[in-house]
This record gives structure tokens, C-alpha cells and sequence, in this order.
């Protein structure tokens, strides 16, 4: 999964082949929903040295979102509920690809949609378009059709990645929910349908209460994604089972702060990882992460991120305790 | 009226942005001067945003260095000093962040991401300009009074605020202003809210700027729209901020007209009181609530 | 669920019905795992001030638990994979449960099994012993036996449910997991298969890494059970959600480490709570808890702490959003 | 040798316990006294531990107000004022948590769960007692000299470490004691390791307790079994601690025989070392590793 160093040259391998020819230049990508579609941070965080830049979930048609409050800080976390809100493939597609073609990092479009025939149709609207590295797809999004969530089961994620994988030739990027039952099953299921690499993980359902309203503090249904270094846990664990039930490469993500969580996630099993809310936090985050990681990596003597995987014993592949 | 971002979604990306003047770092806390009861305002060595900051506008702070808590809180540039390279934020504890943030140092480096969105405009020459401020308010005149004191503006300074203690110190605006104060409980100016005193002043100001909490604003907004409809009045709105840069999508706010939600970090704080829907406003949970 | 305040007597009412004669005398309890068997901690928590004792969960036989280390700190949580260790239903029977008649707190014993015939006997061998308050079914314990984490399916939690409610006649809580994919279904499943209650939530399945050791910190597989403030999102969101499902009692669990945290929970949904990781922290930190929310019941007038609760207009009964 | 709690999975709960002493409160810093590169003594203000303390039992301190870090960490009692109501730790910095606890301010109020555990037999009388202490591990034995001075124990000190600016300061154990040092680098003493020394005193003492790092304890018993094996040695390990209080059921330990994990905060943390079961404690990842 990850390019060999070539001989004599000194520091790490740095990048890594995700599949279908996408080569990420270096393993730190941000997370969607936390770089927009890459324009904005400008020269807080130079979008250049980034190994990808996974974009805010796009839909089919505009999205204007959830009304507010959206967003609320947890203990070490937040809480969003933004409701995918988003400009529409078409926008996507004629407005920002063309700028992400002189970029060096590749740009891969983060899709969501309410059924079946929307991601399909907006991964297709994606095929061939110069710009767009790949596609990395939000199985897991909210219910914004009251309709399924296909991340939860792995039969349905595995529907719907049949029918995007039909309808694109881009690589593809499943990004997994926390919120299955048994996310190494859904996993599998993905990897057999057709995706290049999976992702792991999408926020964690929470809710936020304020006493002094007497109702929870984002508005709607009150719930919204957990994020921030609260979930790491829950997304080292997710890394883990997903990296003992698959061969393709495995990005991870979820509370991302410094280099040193980014290098656990590479001990968990990852190839690749994705800093989400630490870039509220400090816009370069990830290029700090990179820059820690390389640090490691050259101090360590390792050729590659990767060579720091721990490798299960035999119990270990199987479900882990809960706890108790 | 500059034309305000809401955009399909997303504010748009390729359009020019503020954000090229933003620059993240610490900054070394060289003053901390308190100001009243549960306000501080620290003085903060941070050239970059001295030099760029215009009235209005606003700073994300960090206030731990740890993850709890985790996110940047937004403050508004108080006053800025080019030649000192300093800048100053005026903090009123009401929570985790600004107590921990009111508890500074000398010598504390505090992370400071500015400066962020934009703000008041600026008169651009002799005439009346009417601020009022109530609640924590008061952070964004005095930089605001500098500048309008250096194009000529006459200065009106309209504060409220449930107790004397708790009004802004007039002369930390830094210009001559004619003031005039309301206080809840009547223990100084007043008694009543700033929307008691505004009407006698509407006629004899050219525009005002308002900040305050939300629901203050919108009266303020009220009382204007019914008495001095075509009067400019801008207002400087809160919103939970995730990022203050426009990414995280976290701070829409409804305006009037399709499709209704526009970024405050991007496209406000400080917003034209017409292009607000302040129904939509109202009946929203407030955006920050313990 | 809730005894109404008897006409004339100043306080709210705190006593709280939880079914089939179970009367907790305030619903501030002590979580599974956290208090032992209740004789512990003695002078640093008297347990006479306590709303229910919730055991450490208890097997057929006695049980040694997993290898060290055991426990590990995450930002504002830990994990533990204790493994279950505990002496057997026996002793609980027969040397713990005749010291519990003399206490005024009712002692519910959590009850754990590798398959359904273990769970039924030790329901059944704890059916009419005096000093047994009720039980908490815990069907998501660890996979003990490399079995099935019933609490992860509705089918097979309500199999496991009516398979104990046949097996004993006390008042039977269903501790929930946050791992199913839809708590609020397995709760009605569990409710309809004969559950008096459910509390939620056990842990969350996390892993904490070490990057010197470049593996999991706890040992075997190296994942555990995530506790503490990390947590408390998503317990609110899971007792929301499981509350709007059922009409049976719910007793809130997971971060409480205040009376305010306590408080969100009965604004969530909750009839009753229970302090785990923070009996850590503070050993007395469930009657701070009770004392914090008497003192808020008082000054809000409340008549009891269940008249904190929301109420969610239409669209909030779903599965809210997880976030995006 | 006295009865190790090891029954059919939690320590007994209706048998006699040491948790009958321990009390909970926050204890107020007295003294922060700097005791070598990355250790610092606090003298805590704690009247119910300086009484009921005995030598090489242990306090659960809290780290943090909030919950970042979550839980307490355990710290031997150094040593007892019991007229004057103190008790002294010895923190040595290791990560977030002793870090914290090492920038303690004069008036800083700490919470102290104490005393805690099972601690070193004291010896009854005259006779000599080695103590040796490896690493951080000299924690408990100004307490524990104390205790023997008191009694007539004639006392040896072995001391090992990196280098000489680790050692513990001898005259710091407040009792006269016989002393021999070893370091790594050789800059004092002998140069090695304490278990180099060892071998040469085993003959002329009645008793041995031991306290630092894991492994440097197995050193211990590997010679004392080789060398002296009926010579009595307790041992005052190390492993992750939930609680303190025997509930959380996380701080077991191999021990010798069935079912062979023992609750190291209830039947320790010092242990007969013959007690232990060295071969499989030093198969398991160490309890800590950041
Ligand atoms: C553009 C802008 C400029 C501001 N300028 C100033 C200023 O100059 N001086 C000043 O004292 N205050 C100012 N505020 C309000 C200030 O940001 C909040 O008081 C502060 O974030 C509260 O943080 P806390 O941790 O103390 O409160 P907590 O209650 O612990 O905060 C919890 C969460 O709610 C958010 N939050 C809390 N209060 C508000 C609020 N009023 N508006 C938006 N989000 C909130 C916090 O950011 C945090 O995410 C401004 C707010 C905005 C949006
Ligand atoms: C019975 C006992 C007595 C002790 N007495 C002393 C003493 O007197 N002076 C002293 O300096 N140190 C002592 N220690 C070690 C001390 O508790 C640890 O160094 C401390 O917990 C580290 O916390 P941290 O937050 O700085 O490290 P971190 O690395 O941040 O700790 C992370 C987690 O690992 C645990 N941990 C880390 N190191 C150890 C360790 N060595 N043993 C067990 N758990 C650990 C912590 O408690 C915490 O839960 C003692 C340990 C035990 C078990
Ligand atoms: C404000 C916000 C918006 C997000 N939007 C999306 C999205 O549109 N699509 C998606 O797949 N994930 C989205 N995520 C999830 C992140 O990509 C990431 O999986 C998650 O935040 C965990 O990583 P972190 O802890 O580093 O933030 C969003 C997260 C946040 C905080
Ligand atoms: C050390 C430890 C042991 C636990 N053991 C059990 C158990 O045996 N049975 C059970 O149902 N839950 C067990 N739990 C889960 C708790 O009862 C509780 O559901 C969980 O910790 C969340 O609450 P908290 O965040 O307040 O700790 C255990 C938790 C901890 C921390
Ligand atoms: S604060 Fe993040 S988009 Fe405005
Ligand atoms: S530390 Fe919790 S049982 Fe020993």
C-alpha cells in the first residue's frame, strides 16, 4: 500500500497509493467539513504541502443546511449538526475543480446524498472531471431525507457502494460510521462491493443538554456528531478492527491533535490519517502533524509510517472486550 | 449596502475573503487591566493584527492548551495600538474560556487568530455616528471611536447596562463622545435599557452601530425600522463560532432572502440590520446557553 | 414512574418506581463495576444515602478477569477491560445479599453470562434471595466466551431478556449498549420482551495506544471499555433517543460527574441516573451529585427532577442527525 | 508471612480492611521543596494521613480540578508530621499528571485520598534492615526509616540511579542509616546498578524492603532468591491505578498461585516478594507507557 523508498535516498516514504492511480504525496490529509472545499484558509494553512484535501460532503443539488445552533462544545469535543449544508455538485464541478487542477494535493470530493440514486448520480456528475482526485464516500451522513443510513449495515453500505463504483471510475473512499454495530463487517462489505480504501471514522452521535433551557442546545432532534480528542478512543478501536478485517488501505481520523495521536493511529493499523478539529483549533494543524510525524519517522530510522503497525496476536482479530 | 454572503450553501470560496489578512500565533500578554466587575481586558503583543484589524472586526483566542476547552472563543478588537504592535480584547467572564482567559498573566501567550470577518463601516467623514452598546457590548467602540474621531465623525455613546458597575468606563473609548447612559436598576443615567433613551436620539444621528447581546439588537433594530425606517444601523451579532474562518459551517444566522443563512464569521460579525431576519432570530434557542 | 408529592410537604419528591415493587428512595445510584458489591468504600460514601447499588457485574462462576493492564486514562475518560472478574453468583448469594436486607438502599446485582443459559441461571439463582433489590441484565458485556454481544441486536437482546424474565421474579433493568445501531430498537425490543426498566449506557468500545510500546496499551486485543466526561454526548443522545422509544423507566448513565451533568440527564429523559467513573475521582461523588440536584430541585421549585424534561416537538422523535 | 487478598476474583469485600482509616478531603500545600532534576517534595497540610499513615501505604492525590487528567494518582506516603498535621509526597515528573502535581503553588489545595493499601512490615526491633531504592522508588522509606530508627533497627540504604543528581539526597531519609550508592554513569558510587551492590549487604541484614521500577524489584528478588533465599523481602510495586479503593478491580497482579491476580491497592503495593509471580509480571506490557 505504501511506495517503497528508494534505495539510498535518506528520510521515510512518505506517500502512500490509495488504488486506481490516486497517490497521496504524504499521509496527513484534512478531514470533510473541516477545509471547506480547500480555498479558504489560504496562508493559514498552504494547501500544498497537504498529502489530500477531503472535501465538505456535497450533494447532488444546494443544500442550505441546518437551522442554528449547529455546532456546541463538549468536554474535550464538539458537537455539529451542520446539515450538509453545501453549493451542489454542479458548483463543484465547474467552479472549484478547475482551480484544484494545478494543485499539488489531491482534492477528493466528499459525497453524501438521502438514497441510493443521489450518490450515484453525484459520483457520476464527479467522473473524469480534471481535478478531482477521488471520491471519498459519507455512507454515514444524517438522515437528511429521513431516509436510511446506509453505514450502519453492511448489506446496504454495500448497496450503495455497488452503485457508486457503476457509476464513477474514480477511486473511492468509503468512510465508515462508528455508529454500526460491527464496523469491520461493514467494512468487509465495502471492500467486497468495490472501494479502493475505507476511512474510519465519521463523527459519533452525542447530544449536548443545557439546563438552563431545559432542551438540548443544537436545535432539531438536539443530536449532532461528536468529534475533537474525546472520540480518539473510539477511533484507534475502529482503526483496529478495520485494519484486521481488510487489505485495502485504511485512512484513520477522529480527535487528530498532534503528531504523536497521528502516530497511534498508524501503530492501530491506518495507512493514512485525516486531522478534522484540530484545525478549528489551529488552522495548520495538520501540517504540524506532518511535520511531527516526518520528525518521528527520521529519528525513529523508520523507511515508512506504516512500519510502525502493531500486529495483533491471535485474539486480538477477533471483536475485543467492551470493557466491564 | 456591501453585499452580504449566502451564497448556495457555502459562502463562496473563490470570491475575494478577509481571511488574507488573518495570521495565526501567540501573542504575549503585556497588560491585564480590569474593568468592572467579571472584566478584563488584556493587552496583547500581536503586531499583525495592530496593523490590520479595522473596527469591528474580531480575533478567535485560545483558552487552554489543552483540549478542554477545546475551541477558540471569539473576541472583538477592542483597541489596537500599530505602533506598539499591541492589541487589545476586552473580556467578560461568562463561562470556562473567559474565566480562564481573565485569569491571565503577564507574560502568558495566549493563540490569536486574526483578524477575522468584517465590521462597522467606518464614517467616512464629519457627520453623527450614534454607538450603542449594551450587556458586554462595548467591546468594539473603542476602536471604532478612533477611527471614526480621525475622519471627523461626531461620536453619540449610548451604554446600558443592568447596574452602574457594569457600564463601560467612557473614558476607555479613547475619544471625546457625548454620552449617554441607562441603567436597569437606575443607579446611574437612566433607568431603563438603551431603547428608552435611542428614540430622542435618532434624529440627530447620521448612522449607528449596535453590539450587544442578540436580543438587544433586535430591539434596537425594532425601534429603528418604526421611527427612522431609512437610517443606517449596523449590528454587530453573536453566533457560536467553531472556526471563525468559514469552514466549519457552524455560525449560520438567518437573513432575509434565499436561502436565508449567511456565515457570521464571513460575512458578518457585524451585519446591515435590514439584511437580518429577526423573526427567524428570535425563535431560535439562543446560540449560547449553559 | 414517579411517586407524586405527597400534598403539603416542602422538597421535591425523590423516590423513583421502577416496576414490579422496586422503589429506589432517590434516583441517584452507584454504576456497575465502580462500587464493588457495596461494602468497599464504608465511611468514604455511606451507602445508606444512596438512590440503588448497581453490582459489579456477576457470573455463574467465579471469574479471575483478563491479564493486566486493566485500565487506561484517555482524555477526560478511561478504558477498562476488567474481564468480569468477580466471585460467582454463589457468594453473592450467600455472603453478600444477608448483609443488604438491613440496608435501606436497594442492592440490584448486575448480572453478566457467556450465552443465555448462563444468564438464566444466575437470574435464577438470584430470584427470592432477600437483600436482592432486582437485577440489571448487562447484555453487552464483553464477548466473554467468544460469544454474542446480545445487547447489539434487538432480537437477540429480547431473547435474552424473556429467557431471564422466565427465570426470576425481581424487578429486571436491561443495561444497554451504546455499540447497536439503533439503541432506541433494542429497547423497545427488550421493554416488549418483559424489561421493567433499561439503563443506558454501558462503555463504549475504545483503545488507547502507546507509541514507546508501539502497541495497544491493555493488553489482549487491546481494546476496552471507554468511561467518564468522553463519554457523556453520547449517553444524552442514547437516553433522548431510547426515552422517546419506551415507556418504561430509563436510568441515565455515562460521564455524570456533577449534579449538573446529572440534571441534562433528567432534561434528556431520564427517571433516574448513575455515577460510574467519577466514584474514582471522588469516592463520595454520587451523594454530591444527589445533594446537588435536592439543592437545584428546591430553588427551581420542581415538584420532582422528571419535570426537568423535554419534550421533543415532532421531527425529534427520529434518529437525529450524527452530525455533517 | 501475612495472607495476600487473592479470593475468587475481588479482593474479599466482608473481610477486615485497611479502608477503615482512609479519608477524603483536599489538603492544602505547605512547602514545595525541589529535590533533584524533575522532583519536587509537597508538604500537604493532612492531619488524618500524617496520623494514620504507615510506612510504604500510599494517598490518592487528584491531578486536576477538571477532567483532563481524569483520575488520581497514587503517591507512597514520604513522610509524616503528625504534631504539626503534614504529610510529605515525593513527586517525580513523568508525564501530564506529576507534572502538574510538581508546579503545585504554596496555598494550592490538592485532593488526597489516604492513607491507602498495605505498606512494609516494620521491624519489631533491633536488627538490620536494607532498604533499597531504585529509580523514583525512595518515595516510601523516610517514613519507613522513621518507623525502624524508632524501633532500634540498625538501617542500610541503597540508593541507585542514572546518575548522581537522581539520587536520593540521604540526609533527606531524616534517620541515620548506613549508605551505599551506585550509579549508571558511575558519577558516584559504584558504577552499575543496585543489584551489583546487592549480593555484598545480603549478609548482613535480617530484612530487605525494595521499592522502584517493576523490573528493577524482579532484579531483586532474582538475587535475594539466588543469594539469601530465605531472606525476608518485601517489595512495593507499581501498576495502574482506576481508584485505589479495590472497586475498579483495574490494578491486578500476577501472584503465585490460584486464581493468581491479586488487587495490588488492597493486598499492596508492597508484596512479599516471594509472593509475586515474577516470570508472569515480566511477560505483560508495563502498566505504563505514554
Ligand atoms: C463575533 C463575536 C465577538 C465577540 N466579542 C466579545 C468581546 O469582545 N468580549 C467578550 O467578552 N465577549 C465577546 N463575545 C462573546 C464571547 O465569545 C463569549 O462570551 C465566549 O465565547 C464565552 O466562552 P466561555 O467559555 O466563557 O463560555 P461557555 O459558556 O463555557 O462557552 C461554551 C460555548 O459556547 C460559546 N459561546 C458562549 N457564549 C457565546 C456567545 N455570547 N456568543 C457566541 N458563542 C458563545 C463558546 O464559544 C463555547 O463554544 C463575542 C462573540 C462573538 C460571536
Ligand atoms: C503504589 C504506588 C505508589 C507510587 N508512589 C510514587 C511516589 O511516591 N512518587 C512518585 O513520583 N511516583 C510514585 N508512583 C508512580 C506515580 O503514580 C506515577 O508516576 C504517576 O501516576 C504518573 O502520572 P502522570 O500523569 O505523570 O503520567 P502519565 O504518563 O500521564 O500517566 C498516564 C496514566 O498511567 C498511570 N501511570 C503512569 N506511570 C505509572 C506508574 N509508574 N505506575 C502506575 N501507573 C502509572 C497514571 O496513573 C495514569 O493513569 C507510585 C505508583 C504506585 C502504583
Ligand atoms: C463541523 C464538521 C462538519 C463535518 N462535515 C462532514 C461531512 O460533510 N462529511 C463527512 O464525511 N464528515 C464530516 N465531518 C466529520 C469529519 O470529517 C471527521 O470524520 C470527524 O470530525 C472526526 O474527526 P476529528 O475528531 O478529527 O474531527 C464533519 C466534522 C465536523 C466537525
Ligand atoms: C472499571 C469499570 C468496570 C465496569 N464494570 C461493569 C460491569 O461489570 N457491568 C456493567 O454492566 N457495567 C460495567 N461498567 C460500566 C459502568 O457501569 C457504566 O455503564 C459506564 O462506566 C459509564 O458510566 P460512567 O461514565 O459514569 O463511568 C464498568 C465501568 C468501569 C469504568
Ligand atoms: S465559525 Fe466556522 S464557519 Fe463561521
Ligand atoms: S486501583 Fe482500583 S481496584 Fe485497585
Amino acid at each position: 500500500m505504501v511506495t517503497p523508498a528508494p534505495a539510498g535516498r535518506a528520510g521515510p516514504t512518505l506517500s502512500v497509493a490509495i488504488g486506481r492511480g490516486l497517490v497521496l504525496p504524504n499521509p496527513i490529509g484534512v478531514a470533510s467539513g473541516t477545509f471547506g472545499y480547500g480555498f479558504e484558509l489560504g496562508a493559514l494553512c498552504p494547501v500544498e504541502r497537504l498529502g489530500a484535501i477531503f472535501t465538505k460532503g456535497t450533494t447532488l443539488r444546494p443544500r442550505p443546511g441546518n437551522p442554528p445552533p449547529r455546532v456546541a462544545e463538549t468536554t474535550a469535543g464538539m458537537l455539529n449538526a451542520i446539515g450538509l449544508q453545501n453549493p451542489g455538485v454542479e458548483v463543484v464541478r465547474e467552479r472549484y475543480a478547475p482551480s484544484w487542477r494545478s494543485w499539488p494535493v489531491p482534492v477528493i470530493v466528499n459525497v453524501a446524498g438521502a438514497d441510493l440514486e443521489e450518490y450515484a448520480r453525484v459520483a457520476g456528475r464527479l467522473d473524469g472531471v480534471p481535478g478531482i482526485g477521488g471520491i471519498e464516500l459519507n455512507i454515514s451522513c444524517p438522515n437528511v431525507a429521513g431516509g436510511l443510513d446506509f453505514g450502519l449495515d453492511p448489506a446496504q453500505a454495500a448497496s450503495c457502494v455497488a452503485r457508486v463504483r457503476a457509476a464513477t471510475t474514480l477511486p473511492l473512499i468509503v468512510k465508515l460510521s462508528p455508529g454500526a454495530a460491527d464496523i469491520a463487517e461493514v467494512a468487509r462489505a465495502v471492500a467486497d462491493a468495490g472501494a479502493d480504501a475505507v476511512s474510519a471514522i465519521n463523527t459519533v452521535v452525542g447530544m449536548k443538554v443545557s439546563l438552563a433551557l431545559r432542551r438540548p442546545v443544537l436545535a432539531g432532534s438536539g443530536t449532532g456528531g461528536l468529534s475533537g480528542p474525546a472520540i480518539k478512543p473510539v477511533a484507534l478501536a475502529a482503526v483496529a478492527r478495520v485494519r484486521a478485517a481488510v487489505a485495502i488501505p485504511v485512512i484513520g481520523i477522529g480527535g487528530i491533535a498532534d503528531a504523536a495521536d497521528a502516530l497511534e493511529f498508524f501503530v492501530a493499523g491506518a495507512d493514512a490519517v485525516q486531522v478534522g478539529t484540530q484545525t478549528f483549533v489551529e488552522p495548520d494543524a495538520a501540517l504540524r502533524v506532518l511535520d511531527g510525524c516526518r520528525a518521528y519517522a527520521g529519528e525513529a530510522g523508520l523507511a515508512r509510517l506504516t512500519d510502525l503497525r502493531w500486529s495483533p496476536g491471535g485474539p486480538a482479530s477477533g471483536r475485543g472486550p467492551g470493557g466491564g | 449596502m456591501r453585499p452580504i454572503e449566502r451564497g448556495g450553501g457555502v459562502p463562496e470560496p473563490l470570491a475575494p475573503s478577509d481571511l488574507g489578512r488573518a495570521r495565526s500565533g501567540l501573542a504575549v500578554v503585556r497588560e491585564v487591566e480590569p474593568v468592572g466587575p467579571g472584566c478584563v481586558e488584556l493587552v496583547l503583543d500581536c503586531a499583525g493584527v495592530a496593523r490590520a484589524a479595522r473596527p469591528g472586526e474580531f480575533c478567535q483566542l485560545r483558552v487552554a492548551e489543552g483540549p478542554v476547552p477545546l475551541l477558540r472563543r471569539p473576541f472583538s478588537v477592542c483597541r489596537t495600538d500599530p505602533a506598539a504592535g499591541t492589541v487589545t480584547v476586552h473580556v467578560g467572564v461568562v463561562g470556562a474560556g473567559t474565566r480562564r482567559l481573565a485569569a491571565a498573566q503577564l507574560g502568558d501567550r495566549i493563540g490569536v487568530l486574526g483578524p477575522l470577518g468584517r465590521g462597522f463601516t467606518v464614517p467616512s467623514g464629519p457627520g453623527t455616528l450614534l454607538m450603542v452598546a449594551g450587556g458586554l457590548g462595548a467591546a468594539p467602540f473603542p476602536l471604532l471611536a478612533a477611527a471614526g474621531h480621525a475622519r471627523g465623525a461626531k461620536l453619540v455613546w449610548l451604554n446600558g447596562a443592568a447596574t452602574a458597575a457594569r457600564l463601560y468606563p467612557v473614558e476607555r473609548l479613547g475619544a471625546p463622545v457625548e454620552a449617554h447612559v441607562a441603567t436597569e436598576d437606575g443607579s446611574r443615567g437612566r433607568r431603563g435599557r438603551v431603547t428608552d433613551l435611542l428614540p430622542a436620539l435618532l434624529g440627530e444621528c447620521d448612522r449607528i452601530a449596535a453590539c450587544g447581546p442578540n436580543p438587544m439588537l433586535a430591539a434596537v433594530a425594532r425601534t429603528v425600522a418604526a421611527r427612522a425606517p431609512g437610517l443606517p444601523l449596523e449590528v454587530s451579532l453573536e453566533a457560536p463560532m467553531g472556526c471563525g474562518i468559514g469552514t466549519c459551517l457552524g455560525c449560520a444566522l438567518p437573513v432575509v432572502g434565499a436561502p436565508a443563512l449567511a456565515l457570521l464569521c464571513r460575512a458578518g460579525p457585524v451585519l446591515p440590520a435590514v439584511a437580518v431576519d429577526w423573526g427567524r432570530l428570535g425563535t431560535l434557542p439562543p446560540a449560547h446557553a449553559a
